[in-house]
């Protein structure tokens, strides 16, 4: 009950630290803010996946880079509306995520992590050779953001950084809500099941096929929110968002924020994101120090940042 | 429900596991299924739970061919099985176990938003109570003790409703006291649910089962009522050990 | 030894610009051979007793953060020491050239590295079916316990194990060096592809790594030839081929 | 005792000592060379002593410093070092400062590299991007920003051509530029009229080996297909690549590659012996640069002929200058094209400052004395195009040679002066 409210209360005092963030942080601060922001939702999908259902991915950045793909075609055919911009990453995505969850998932363990890496260089090659719709190497760039309904008359535009961290905070907030109330519901609670002893679960009746299906595709489609809000954030989409380091890179997320919590992902993105982006512009040998960072995360953070909070 | 095996056989490479083993259970029947270890008793459950695919063979049931369905669609035809090592939810709380199963009977697992439904929360109250689980219940499952494990074996599968119930070897490690109660538990079962039990303890075999099976290296030697099956000369060639 | 370690494509770096050292200061690529797989196997050795022996329990996500800071921490090491200038040596004089040989020319080298990848599969492939470590090590993996009861003392054979596996990603970075460029980002692309290899052929069968690194092999070369620009992906979509009819590799069990 | 503190002072200049140290430094200064007037030995024109009294001028280098480019980020830096280091870091009365953010590789860094150098550290201008993508992609922002910009590197062609900017200039090259001259040369002056192209398939291999087709076959040449397209990077085999090439068909190949590359496909190349099978091995440049030279040494393709904007051996004063105050200051590392560019980089900025006596405010101003810089530069004459706001600049044609020296390198022998993008 107390860790309870202990969350509870966390995460509104960051909701509120980020919410007023454009109020008094410097402009490149809100930048990384919204870079993290995206970043973390990014990472709750995959946790939906690995901590909830137990489907340890390495290939999350394939959904990331198609949502970001989709809104980047869409955005510089003229399409000027957020939610049809916003919804277009997350449908291209969960349809990109049937045929591979359904190959995938007939593996386990790490054949799984090795399939869905397969599919993700796959479409990683396909983004990088597809020129006449890619691009190639160059990627898709100038992807202009979208006007929101409305705000014109408030004075502002999404163009501005401050509305358009408000926004991804708000899409995180709902992704982040939405998701609780996913891994809480009989269908999060059937997905632990098949986590914790998939046998028993069919032998009880469930058709644990389709609910790991089912979940990948939700995780698949978040995914490809994120990467849309990625490609109106930076303007781009290229072939780097699908490659397999940054299937890493969230993956890593995920475990040192600590996996099963939603919460942890949320630190987690934030810390890698601003280890990444900040000491790669501040310190000079930033790998060294981000790779020491890792290793004394296993060494002495076994369960993730989280694993902080819930000792307490 | 009845279930109607016909020329079972399974191979494990050139190994028969199973050869051309029939088994009738007719709805309410209560079989026990004996033999030594390795007799491929287990295999047999896998296959008429749908985990293995027999190399030749039916499995019928309820007078449904079953042959080519999936575990859970066997199950949503009303068979149940537990385990012969206790598999668990091990993270989840007890009660969370029990709700699991009751879901699977209602078929209640696409719900996409958190709900508080309090017919299952009585139920699940209620099946602790019966499995002497109440005080564990917000325990995790994979805390518990040997024997109560056991007890949320079987409460387990019985929570999913089943029409039809494999049983494997459900007394094994218990205590005396503990057997008892078990065996009282599934004593306790409507009469209409058809029983498959596989045990060594042979005291819990002959207070449950009406009639035997005997398995011997993969082939079926003997079928009767307890008293035929312990006058077989062939059961006690191999069984009873008298050689 | 169920690992997940993605600091094994490090070790072939390390491996290929200890070659890269050594045949600067002494312009011997043979001593480079002895030198750097003896080297890599002491730091496998010393990495398995530090970190990875207390991870083994945490299971594989542990792992891959581990062995990621170390991928970094290596790549950042080795260029702070050599710079991040892309080196190259030659093959030693006795392999320079090239042989022609049914129609086609092939580099001697080539064929030399082609020598050393079947003595080396073979000498394996005959430890791990013959030899008593072979059948300890397939025990642990399977039954740790079972394998303590034998009185197997497995953390020692897994501190060796780990060192020979280092040992032996340094050896082909050795091998490598003359063949491809050393710069400081060739960790990556080879791990990968070591472990499309590894999965393609199933898990703890070096019979299953061996089949695997030659269709892997022969896949890219055809791809290469038809396709150019896609032969990688084709690689990947060739292991999902594999996988997707047989999900637990060539060779894998269970 | 006033020498030594000249020497002291300009030594900690060119460390680039903060203001704080400096004004100490300046201050001290002050009371030696009263000291020493008292002496009766005043020394004149020490440049120490009258420091600038603007405001710093921060230059925000986005380099790479990790990944795949980082020796290209390195040499850039190091130019521009030089050159900064040389007007003891200050022109038009303000102390030039580099302020550096690692470009990486992937654009997501390099956007975030800008940011921070623009934002956070409020810098009045930008140079740098190795990586064409990263130019191309951080052009909106920039331009947006009205940032003045310098690229150092990225040839993309867009960039003087469609994505121009008024804010931005390219003091390296475009891709079309290097290449363009060759197609001539090999059709007219070599008589070479049966080419294959070699090279590695991203937007650079592709502008460039396009800008050679295009002279070439209005030479009356013809490409001979199929094409040996690379992907990039390659760090598998090059085996079949290498063995792609059409020896029996062909009179040469033209081929653009660069860095690692360029090293696994010469060294392969060399031990298939395939490159001496052909009359002609041609290419960019940047195929037979000294850092791939110098990573291959006894692999290098003899007598290779490509086109570039510089060589080590151009014999001019100010490179054979470049050359050795280089390798001096940088602890023997040799001098290379990219260092070249960071160099005449640092000089427009200098130049430019100097023009506009330090007052950068009107930016379009600050623009207009950028784009009339023109110098001689280590690669000869350097002046902006009006219509490209990219360099003019001599191509040079350059022969694969062993020098007793200098080891293998590039011999200048012939060159197509005042070559400009042809963007409008």
């Amino acid at each position: 009950m107390t860790v309870g409210r202990g969350r509870t209360l966390l995460l509104l005092a960051l909701l509120v630290a980020l919410a007023s963030l454009p109020l008094w942080a410097p402009r490149f601060w809100i930048y990384i803010g919204t870079q993290a922001l995206i970043f973390a939702i990014f990472a709750m999908s995959l946790d939906l996946l690995l901590g909830y259902a137990g489907l340890a991915s390495f290939g999350h950045a394939a959904f990331y880079g198609v949502g970001a793909y989709a809104c980047g075609l869409l955005a510089l055919r003229h399409v000027d509306a957020l939610i049809p911009l916003l919804l277009i990453g997350a449908l291209a995505s969960a349809a990109v995520a049937v045929p591979i969850g359904a190959l995938s998932l007939r593996a386990t363990g790490i054949y799984f992590l090795m399939l869905t890496l397969a599919f993700a260089q796959i479409l990683w090659g396909l983004a990088v050779n597809w020129t006449s719709l890619t691009r190639g190497t160059d990627g898709l760039i100038g992807v202009p953001r979208p006007a929101l309904p409305g705000a014109g008359a408030l004075g502002f535009t999404l163009n501005e950084r401050g509305p358009f961290f408000i926004l991804c905070l708000a899409v995180a907030v709902l992704v982040f809500l939405l998701l609780e109330a996913l891994t809480r519901s009989p269908f999060g609670r059937t997905l632990e099941g098949i986590r914790e002893n998939e046998r028993r679960m069919r032998a009880l009746g469930f058709p644990t096929f389709r609910y790991r299906l089912a979940v990948f595709v939700v995780g698949g489609a978040i995914a490809g929110l994120a990467g849309s809000l990625a490609a109106m954030s930076n303007g781009f989409a290229t072939p780097d968002l699908l490659y397999w380091t940054v299937s890493g890179l969230v993956l890593v997320a995920v475990v040192v924020g600590g996996s099963r919590s939603l919460v942890g992902p949320v630190l987690g993105a934030f810390l890698v994101l601003i280890a990444q982006l900040g000491l790669s512009t501040f310190v000079d040998r930033w790998e060294l120090v981000l790779g020491a960072l890792f290793i004394a995360f296993v060494l002495f953070l076994p369960r993730g940042l989280v694993g902080l909070v819930r000792r307490a | 429900m009845d279930l109607s095996i016909r020329g079972l056989t399974v191979r494990f490479g050139a190994v028969a596991a199973l050869s051309g083993v029939d088994l009738e259970v007719p709805a309410g029947g209560r079989r026990a299924l004996i033999g030594p270890n390795g007799a491929g008793k287990t295999t047999l459950f896998d296959v008429i739970a749908g985990e293995q695919r027999p190399a030749a063979g039916t499995v019928a049931l309820g007078g449904r061919d079953a042959t080519a369905l999936p575990p859970w669609q066997r199950a949503r035809l009303g068979l149940g099985r537990t385990f012969q090592r206790s598999t668990l939810f091990a993270q989840l709380t007890v009660a969370e176990n029990l709700a699991l199963a009751v879901r699977a009977r209602c078929r209640a697992g696409w719900r996409f938003w958190p709900v508080r439904d309090r017919e299952l929360e009585r139920e699940v109250a209620d099946r602790l109570e019966t499995a002497h689980l109440s005080g564990a219940a917000r325990r995790r499952a994979g805390s518990l003790g040997h024997g109560e494990q056991r007890r949320l074996e079987i409460e387990l599968a019985l929570a999913a409703g089943p029409t039809a119930l494999l049983l494997d070897e459900p007394m094994a490690g218990l205590s005396g006291a503990e057997r008892t109660s078990a065996v009282e538990r599934l004593r306790a079962l409507p009469r209409e649910v058809t029983l498959v039990i596989v045990e060594h303890d042979l005291d819990a075999v002959f207070a449950l089962a009406e009639r035997i099976s005997v398995l011997d290296h993969g082939v079926k030697i003997a079928d009767g009522t307890p008293a035929e099956v312990r006058a077989d000369p062939r059961v006690q060639e191999v069984y009873l050990g008298t050689a | 030894m169920d690992v997940l370690n993605l600091a094994h494509g490090s070790f072939y770096m390390i491996g290929a610009y200890t070659a890269y050292s050594v045949v600067l200061a002494t312009h011997s690529f043979w001593l480079a051979l002895l030198i750097a797989p003896l080297l890599l196997a002491l730091v496998g050795g010393l990495l398995e007793l530090v970190f990875f022996r207390r991870l083994y329990r945490h299971g594989h996500l542990a792992q891959v953060l581990l062995t990621f800071g170390f991928t970094l921490v290596f790549v950042d090491l080795i260029r702070s020491g050599y710079g991040p200038t892309t080196r190259s040596i030659a093959p030693p004089p006795s392999l320079g050239g090239a042989v022609h040989f049914l129609g086609a020319t092939f580099s001697s080298y080539s064929l030399f590295v082609l020598g050393v990848a079947v003595v080396v599969g073979a000498l394996l492939l005959a430890a791990w079916r013959r030899l008593r470590v072979g059948a300890v090590l397939r025990a642990g993996v399977a039954d740790k316990e079972m394998a303590g009861l034998l009185g197997i003392d497995l953390a020692r054979v897994f501190t060796l194990t780990f060192a020979f596996g280092a040992g032996l990603a340094g050896l082909a970075g050795v091998i490598a060096a003359p063949e491809f460029a050393i710069f400081p980002a060739m960790d990556a692309s080879v791990l990968i592809l070591a472990l499309v290899v590894v999965v393609l052929g199933g898990l703890g069968s070096i019979e299953g790594a061996i089949v695997g690194a030659a269709v892997i092999g022969l896949g890219y070369v055809i791809g290469t030839t038809l396709f150019p620009q896609v032969a990688l992906v084709l690689i990947f979509g060739l292991m999902a081929a594999v996988l997707v009819v047989r999900p637990t590799g060539l060779f894998g069990r269970r | 005792m006033a020498d030594q503190l000249e020497r002291y002072l300009k030594s900690k200049l060119s460390d680039g000592v903060d203001r704080r140290d400096f004004l100490k430094l300046g201050l001290t200064a002050t009371g030696m060379a009263a000291v020493a007037a008292c002496g009766g030995n005043p020394t004149s024109g020490s440049s120490g002593s009258s420091g600038p009294t603007g405001p710093e001028f921060k230059v925000g280098a986005v380099l790479p410093e990790s990944g795949v480019y980082a020796e290209l980020g390195k040499s850039i830096t190091n130019g521009m070092q030089m050159y900064f280091d040389s007007v003891a870091n200050q022109a038009g009365n303000r102390k030039i400062t580099m302020v550096s953010a690692d470009e990486q590789t992937a654009l997501a860094s390099a956007v975030a590299a800008t940011k921070k150098v623009v934002e956070q550290d409020s810098v009045d201008m930008v140079a740098g991007y190795v990586s064409s993508p990263n130019a191309a992609g951080n052009r909106d922002y920039l331009d947006g920003q009205k940032m003045p910009t310098l690229i150092a590197n990225a040839g993309v062609n867009s960039l003087s051509r469609a994505a121009k900017s008024p804010f931005i200039y390219r003091t390296s090259f475009s891709n079309w530029q290097p290449s363009h001259p060759m197609g001539t040369y090999v059709a007219e002056k070599l008589g070479k009229k049966k080419i294959q192209l070699v090279y590695a398939k991203y937007g650079a291999g592709l502008e460039s080996v396009a800008a050679f087709k295009e002279t070439f076959t209005a030479a009356g040449g013809t490409i001979v297909g199929p094409d040996v397209a690379t992907p990039f990077p390659n760090n598998g085999d090059q085996t079949p690549f290498v063995q792609a090439i059409n020896t029996g068909e062909i009179d040469g190949i033209y081929c653009f590659m660069s860095g690692t590359d360029a090293v696994s496909f010469l060294k392969k190349a060399a031990e298939l012996g395939t490159l001496k099978k052909v009359d002609l091995v041609s290419g960019s440049g940047f195929f037979v640069e000294q850092d791939v030279l110098a990573a291959i040494t006894d692999a290098a393709p003899l007598g290779a002929l490509t086109g570039l904007h510089w060589a080590l051996t151009l014999d001019t004063k100010e490179n054979q200058d470049f050359v050795s105050k280089y390798s001096k200051k940088f602890a023997g590392r040799q001098a290379d094209v990219f260092a070249v560019q960071g160099f005449d980089t640092a000089r427009v900025i200098v130049d430019a400052l100097n023009a506009v006596k330090g007052k950068t405010d009107d930016k379009l101003n600050f623009m207009k004395a950028i784009s009339h810089v023109a110098f001689q530069s280590p690669r000869g004459d350097f002046k902006f195009d009006p219509n490209t706001n990219n360099v003019v600049q001599t191509i040079y044609i350059r022969k694969v040679v062993h020098n007793s020296k200098l080891g293998w390198t590039n011999q200048v022998i012939d060159h197509y002066p005042g070559v400009a993008d042809p963007g409008k």
